[in-house]
């Protein structure tokens, strides 16, 4: 009596139009960026010279490692804001090294170790007591730039090695600093783990619905907590550069780098609620806001109104699609 | 024309701070005196090392002349600098200043021992009993702050051996900290007869409090203060006296030292003299420094007359 | 289990006396009924603030421009101020609640027309409105000299033995303790809080609602604006400057959930009291001020580990309810 | 069957009470159609519903059913089409405006205020006020015990965290904020998918005493024992288009099937030769502090055992605890005969338990992520290399097991959230079974699926067992439960009440051992 009907087939995917891909985020931020470039050669007869365009990138290589890292974090769902005191201590414990003899092989190794635990702190805290990440790190803020504070005092840690100077002042090759090598290396590393391997993709998932990742058998603790390390990771990593290229250590050092790391992300197209974003986004954004500042820069313009700059252009950015998708379905109130 | 003239940047700790523009208006005189330079001022919103790198690369990228700087962070600023000397540019620092590394010369507004016993004076002068003090300093990283303050210990028990300094503590040049600090010390020692604040936040925040409790008379607030924000509580007695240097005059000098340094008009060597326009002459120590004029004293006399000015 | 929210203010109100009570063994004069009555008087503006971003975070918002707002009014106030000295100073606060409220209802636009997350919007106009305070004032300060007596005194005049910025706190308490406890706009906060959907399916306006409570924090962060400057008398771009934060920590040492829907008051109030009475004590009893932020941090951490036991969920219980039965 | 005969019976009613179906309706939809990106969700579509009078509303899943819902109570605006009420032409702007005009409506998925008490919950949005316009809690608390007294609820108390109520008492509280706003409409959207017998004939009472108070009732369920006892009249959705309305007593159920499906579908059970083997997995002594106690049963190769209950009775917990994903205080479980202590669901799945969930939103799909990739997620290690991605793999996966299932999409990679409720179902179910496990626990698995995929489901499900696998099926159906399954385990408050053979079971003995009635 049942008529058994053929399985209906269902594609892999449906034809996009193309207009899907020239709207995507990462077009608009490519288009923004070209603007920004041309404007800033237009405005200013400095900017067009190899070692303009190199210092250019001192703006961003530090806070965009940290981003790519955080990328991935926001993507999860989490937050980390503790990632500038990070850097601070870090640079403070790489500076009592310093005063004890150590060399540069170590100062590098004790800021990566310092990073990669306060950033496993902060995943401990989140995964095993089930804390809300952005108290958490509002919490450990304060704390490790106060173990800064308490370590430091109004003293300075100077003296840091000749050799220790490469990281943050090196040239790789010609106008080619180190710092932005490092970065570009990073990006591909993050890309690939993001965009290409199944941890990635849990990433995504969890960020998505934690609950039904932890029902499909994602060790959901375990990728967060892998990934807060990685923040802390990158936060030493940025912490050797920083110090490398300011050759001293203050207790104040990196204040408010979180801010602006996590507006490199949310400018990179990742959704703050999470589940969504992408790696080359970020890295545009990256170089969109070391191009706004180092371009008003150039025509003297205050750090302060270049923030205006920043905040506008992350709300438009943002705002963009939006707008454009109601536009376009004329229902604009 | 554009491209003979010299470009000299003046950049400060932070924008906003009226001592700063008090030094710009000494800045734009020199450079209507010198007549072949453009001032670029400038600096970071926020007064941090990492902020006052940025707006220095950007100087080097626009290959200007000279740069005189009054710095966040004696030592984090060095490589910038350096760098900045590698392009040929001519680094001085001024007001507050960076490690010999990272500059040619270094012009101290007063000397820095004068200003540590300046202000223990300014506190002795009205204490001949002598009795408790205390000092609200700004952040604890700040550079020139702190060797007042160690300056100030030094001369204590040789000079005023009435004078007892209880407590150092800092209010990051934050009104509202400041105020936080300012309040703990009275409630911690009630026996406090003047409270030291070398920064024109930090005094104004005292001072404020003072009124406020109703221990005008009590407790004298005393410091470095630029008059024109001062003034206010020297009338009503929250204050004797305060001490500054003449912001301009300064802000004059780092403009003509820059100037004659970039155009090899002069050269940087321990024990050269150099001269300063209508300023007059420095000498060069051993560590490339000059100390500039002692610091001025303002009180109910002559603060009227100086708040007009800065 | 209707008490369980009255509880964790109980604990809090509990943490509250027992740090005075620790305080006071180092020293004595703290918990002096003057002094404490200072202390209040000092936390004034933080309480006001907190309860300024309680609203916003009970719907699962966040308001990280508030201290941006406080400076661009308290400027835009002192500027007016110290042009024209005649404008009388009940006039100056509405202008300071108005201008709180254009800046809190492009946050509130912007949430609601457009949808962004608040945080991003936010974190967007945190720096938009410094860098226009910086852009209104062209960076240069607005000092004691410049302001007039009464836009000193105002908040300071003694009333019913009680400085009048204490007397605002009390009133804005109050005020809260209303809307949130007895009007339906007040519930329909709560409710976005407890579960978005479901308020839309009752029926609540989710948006214009999240609307109204920005422009409630851009008030608030007004109100604070006036307060703020006049009490510490001087304006400049770097008021409060990173404040956003400690306005959250209060909120959060206060048992407001992060992620909405819990939260009241009385909670606001002390958790913003718990930390005023920090930073009011650690001068006094002579900690380093370098241990100060070590130690703030630690507090919020406990204090979010202390809040989260008592939210833990229990389960369900069918054992015991099938042996109630 | 016989249970829906029997009922049926028992509450015979001569005629349709109310008014005649000529009266002029309260509520008419006419060309209504509404679009989401690339779906045609509803197309000019029309429907009446009639004072006191009960309307079913009947479709596949995704045929529109909840959509048109949204529409009805002013959630999503329709793209075009009219809505009158009364003979009046309106336009529900907001949820607001449709409250306004008295319609309100127990979603499918249930939404309520967790935190709030059950009072608020009944009264939000509309709460007494006082003189002053403040709200007046005590008369509010006296209205929200009345409200669940008049629904014979008044074993819920009114002051209660919401949370706190089980799964039933949360939709009655649902129910009673309908009642609450006087509402002349009101819309039930698969309201008793979460309900055991015991419930949905207190639901029953309610919607008669709605209907006898003259109210507009629509209806939406795919149990056609129901609709037949409860409505009235029907109308036929099929692909987004209205195929059929008309009188329920002048139609058959083959013929309202053939107007959904279109075709012939009569849902028999699969006809198994169950090959039972040794035991699989034994789990003995198995105890929760506060869930469940003292849970031992044997699950034997190639069996379907039945896990039957009422709603509540602990059976979700206890599998979650087999799964490895609540802990447990006690007891031993194994599998193969060596004992395993899965510490979360990675490690059963690694061991061959899989655990396919009940709260399909909250804990089976992964909104935001394409079909594929929900179809794959708990298969990754197969579907990846040394951790890198491979997409081929994992579109072969899903189109394998969705295919199967017969999921209504357009494409592998649009997103599950656009799913219907039944087609989401249809995805977590082909997620799990494309794990390749041993043992299969599926909680309530056809819950919200139609008639004619849940054929298939079933069929699926057949073909498991008779390859070797072994599995657990937790499920409130009767039907279900004694068509599927080979033993059945009945539980009731946290412990297991009795094991039964299905052999000759009769639907009595589990319902009177579920609710702990002696026979
Ligand atoms: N928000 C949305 N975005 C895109 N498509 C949607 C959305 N909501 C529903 N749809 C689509 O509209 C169609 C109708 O869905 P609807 O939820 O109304 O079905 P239903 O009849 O209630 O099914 P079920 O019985 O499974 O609950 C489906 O194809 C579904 O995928
Ligand atoms: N009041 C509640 N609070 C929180 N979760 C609940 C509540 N009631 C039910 N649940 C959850 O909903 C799911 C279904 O629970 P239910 O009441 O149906 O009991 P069950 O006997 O475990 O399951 P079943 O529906 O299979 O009989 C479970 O996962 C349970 O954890
Ligand atoms: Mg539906
Ligand atoms: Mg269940």
């Amino acid at each position: 009596m049942t008529d058994t009907p053929a399985p209906r087939h269902i594609p892999d995917r449906l034809d996009k139009p193309l207009s899907s891909a020239v709207f995507s985020w990462e077009a608009l931020l490519v288009v923004i960026a070209v603007i920004i470039f041309a404007v800033n050669s237009f405005a200013s007869p400095y900017f067009l010279d190899p070692w303009s365009l190199s210092d250019l990138t001192f703006n961003f290589t530090e806070k965009g490692l940290i981003a790519l890292a955080m990328a991935l974090l926001i993507i999860s769902g989490e937050i980390d804001l503790s990632v500038a005191a990070i850097v601070a201590l870090a640079s403070t414990m790489m500076g009592m090294a310093v005063q004890a003899g150590a060399g540069t092989p170590v100062l590098v190794g004790i800021g990566i170790v310092v990073g990669l635990g306060c950033g496993a702190f902060n995943g401990l805290l989140v995964t095993r007591l089930g804390l809300p990440s952005i108290v958490v790190t509002i919490g450990t803020m304060s704390l490790f730039r106060g173990i800064a504070f308490i370590i430091l005092g109004d003293q300075a840690y100077k003296g840091y090695p000749e050799s220790f100077a490469f990281f943050g002042q090196g040239y790789v090759w010609w106008v080619f600093s180190f710092e932005l090598a490092l970065f570009l290396v990073a990006a591909l590393v993050y890309w690939f783990v993001l965009h290409r391997t199944s941890f990635g993709r849990k990433v995504f998932a969890i960020g998505n619905n934690p609950v039904a990742c932890q029902f499909s058998g994602v060790r959901v603790g375990r990728i967060k907590f892998i990934l807060f390390c990685l923040t802390g990771l990158m936060s030493g990593i940025a912490s050797v550069l920083i110090t490398s290229r300011l050759g001293s250590t203050r207790p104040s050092i990196a204040q408010g780098y979180e801010l602006e790391a996590i507006t490199m992300v949310v400018l990179g197209g990742v959704s703050i609620l999470g589940g969504a974003g992408s790696i080359l986004g970020v890295v545009l954004a990256a170089f969109i806001m070391g191009l706004v500042t180092f371009g008003l820069g150039l025509l003297n313009v205050p750090g302060i109104v270049m923030s205006i700059f920043i905040g506008l252009l992350l709300i438009i950015v943002i705002a963009l699609p939006i707008v454009w998708r109601r536009l376009r379905e004329g229902r604009f109130a | 024309a554009y491209a003979e003239n010299v470009k000299i940047a003046l950049v400060v700790k932070s924008l906003g701070n009226g001592f700063f523009d008090a030094a710009n208006k000494g800045a734009e005189e020199a450079a209507k005196e010198l007549g072949d330079v453009d001032v670029i001022y400038t600096g970071p919103t926020k007064a941090t090392a990492e902020a006052q790198i940025e707006v220095i690369n950007s100087l080097i990228a626009q290959k200007v002349n000279a740069i005189a700087v009054s710095a966040n962070d004696a030592d984090a600023l060095v490589p910038v600098l350096k760098k900045a000397m590698d392009r040929g540019i001519t680094v001085i620092s001024w007001d507050s200043g960076v490690a010999k590394e990272g500059r040619q010369l270094h012009l101290n507004p007063s000397d820095t021992n004068l200003i540590g016993e300046t202000i223990i004076k300014l506190a002795a002068d009205y204490l001949p009993e002598g009795g408790d003090v205390a000092i609200l300093s700004a952040s604890s990283t700040a550079t020139n702050q702190n060797a007042w303050i160690e300056a100030a210990k030094k001369v204590l028990p040789e000079k005023f051996p009435k004078i007892k300094l209880v407590a150092t503590v800092y209010g990051d040049d934050d009104s509202a900290k400041s105020t936080d600090e300012a309040k703990g010390l009275l409630k911690s020692y009630p026996n406090l007869k003047a409270i030291i604040a070398p920064t024109t936040v930090g005094v104004v925040a005292a001072a404020q409090v003072v009124t406020d409790e109703n221990l005008i008379g009590k407790v004298n607030v005393t410091g470095l203060a630029l008059p024109s924000e001062f003034k206010k509580f020297i009338d009503n007695g929250a204050s004797q006296a305060v001490a500054l240097w003449n912001p301009i005059d300064l802000g004059y000098s780092a403009i003509y030292l820059a100037h004659d340094l970039a155009v090899k008009k002069e050269e940087a060597k321990p024990g050269a003299t150099l001269s300063i326009g209508r300023v007059g002459k420095v000498t060069l120590d051993d560590t490339n420094s000059a100390a500039m004029a002692p610091p001025f004293q303002f009180d109910k006399t002559n603060i009227e007359k100086f708040s007009k000015i800065y | 289990m209707k008490n369980f929210l009255k509880y964790r203010e109980i604990w809090l109100l509990a943490g509250v006396v027992v740090l005075i009570g620790l305080i006071s063994t180092r020293f004595p004069g703290f918990a002096d009924p003057a002094n404490l009555r200072q202390v209040f008087n000092d936390t004034s503006i933080l309480m006001i603030l907190a309860l300024g971003q309680m609203v916003v975070i009970l719907t699962r918002s966040i308001d990280l421009s508030m201290a941006s707002n406080l400076c661009f009014t308290g400027m835009v106030v002192a500027m007016l101020n110290a042009a024209h000295p005649a404008i009388p100073i009940p006039v100056l606060i509405v202008i300071a609640l108005l201008v709180g409220l254009v800046l809190g209802a492009i946050n509130g636009f912007l949430v609601w027309r457009l949808n962004i997350p608040s945080i991003v919007v936010t974190l967007g106009t945190l720096t938009i409105y410094r860098g226009a305070t910086f852009v209104v004032s062209g960076g240069a300060w607005v000092n004691a000299d410049q302001m007039s007596p009464d836009f000193i005194n105002f908040q300071r005049a003694a009333f019913l033995g009680l400085p009048v910025l204490s007397w605002i706190a009390m009133i804005v308490i109050a005020l809260f303790f209303l809307v949130m406890t007895r009007t339906a706009i007040g519930r329909s906060i709560h409710a976005i809080g407890v579960n978005p959907t479901a308020s839309v399916y009752a029926g609540i306006d989710v948006g214009r609602t999240k609307f109204i409570v920005f422009c409630i924090s851009g008030m608030i962060g007004g109100l604070a604006g006036y307060l703020w400057i006049s009490r510490y008398v001087i304006a400049s771009v770097e008021v409060a400057n990173g404040y956003e934060l400690n306005i959250i920590a209060a909120c959060v040492i206060g048992g407001i959930s992060i992620a909405g829907g819990i939260g009241s008051v009385g909670g606001a109030v002390l958790g913003a009291l718990f930390l005023g009475i920090i930073s009011n004590a650690l001068p006094v009893i002579n900690i380093s001020p370098f241990w100060q932020m070590a130690i703030s941090g630690s507090a919020i951490i406990l204090a979010v580990v202390l809040n989260a036991r008592g939210e833990r969920r229990q389960g369900r219980i069918i054992l015991r309810k099938a042996e109630a039965a | 069957m016989d249970t829906t005969a029997q009922r049926k019976a028992e509450t015979q009613q001569p005629e349709p009470s109310g008014p005649a179906p000529s009266a002029s309706p309260r509520l008419t939809l006419s060309g209504i159609s509404k679009s989401f990106p690339g779906v045609r969700a509803l197309h000019n579509v029309s429907l009446s519903l009639y004072p006191g009078q009960v309307t079913a509303l009947i479709g596949e899943n995704g045929a529109g059913k909840s959509t048109l819902v949204k529409i009805m109570t002013g959630i999503y605006q329709p793209d075009t089409g009219e809505i009158s009420i009364d003979g009046q032409v309106t336009t529900l702007p907001s949820a607001h405006a449709a409250f306004g005009h008295g319609i309100t409506a127990i979603h499918q998925e249930t939404v309520l205020f967790d935190d709030l008490s059950v009072a608020e919950n009944i009264f939000l949005g509309h709460a007494p006020r006082t003189r002053f316009g403040t709200i007046d809690w005590r008369t509010m608390r006296k209205n929200a015990r009345e409200v669940l007294e008049t629904m014979r609820a008044g074993h819920i108390d009114a002051d209660a965290r919401l949370k706190d109520l089980g799964i039933a008492n949360k939709h009655l509280v649902a129910v009673a904020r309908a009642m609450s706003i006087d509402a002349r409409i009101v819309i039930m959207d698969e309201p008793t998918a979460a309900l055991s017998m015991k419930e949905i004939e207190e639901l029953f009472l309610l919607i008669e005493f709605l209907k006898s108070e003259g109210k507009a009732v629509l209806f939406i369920s795919h149990k056609f024992d129901e609709i037949y006892r409860i409505a009235d009249r029907y109308t036929v959705f099929r692909d987004g288009e209205m195929v059929g309305e008309g009188l329920l007593k002048d139609t058959g159920q083959n013929e309202i099937v053939r107007m959904m499906v279109g075709r012939n579908v009569d849902h028999i059970f699969p006809h198994r030769e169950p090959k039972i083997g040794a035991p699989v997995l034994s789990v003995s002594g198995l105890s929760h502090p506060t869930e469940f106690d003292d849970i031992g049963f044997e699950l034997r190769k190639g069996e379907i055992l039945g896990f039957y209950g009422l709603v509540g009775a602990g059976r979700s917990e206890v599998m979650q605890a087999i799964a490895g994903i609540t802990r447990t205080n006690r007891g031993d479980i194994s599998l193969d005969g060596n004992t395993i202590a899965p510490k979360s669901a990675a490690d059963s799945i690694e061991a061959g338990i899989v655990y396919v969930p009940e709260e399909r939103g909250k804990q089976g799909v992964v909104i935001g992520l394409p079909i594929f990739q929900n179809v794959s997620l708990p298969s990754l290690t197969r579907t990846s290399k040394s951790g890198v991605l491979r997409l081929a793999e994992e579109f072969s996966l899903a189109r394998s097991y969705t295919e199967r299932l017969d999921l209504r999409a357009s494409s592998l990679s649009q997103d599950v959230g656009t799913l219907s409720g039944g087609n989401q179902q249809k995805v977590v179910i082909a997620k799990w079974l494309a794990t390749t496990p041993k043992v299969i626990i599926l909680d309530e698995p056809t819950k919200g699926i139609d008639i004619g995929s849940k054929a298939a489901v079933h069929g699926f499900m057949a073909e498991l067992v008779a390859q070797g696998l072994s599995v657990i099926m937790v499920s409130s159906e009767l039907p279900e439960i004694l068509g599927m399954s080979d033993r059945v385990v009945v539980m009731r408050e946290g412990r297991i009440a009795a094991t039964y053979d299905n052999k000759g079971l009769d639907a009595e003995t589990l319902v009177r051992t579920a609710a702990g009635i002696a026979a």
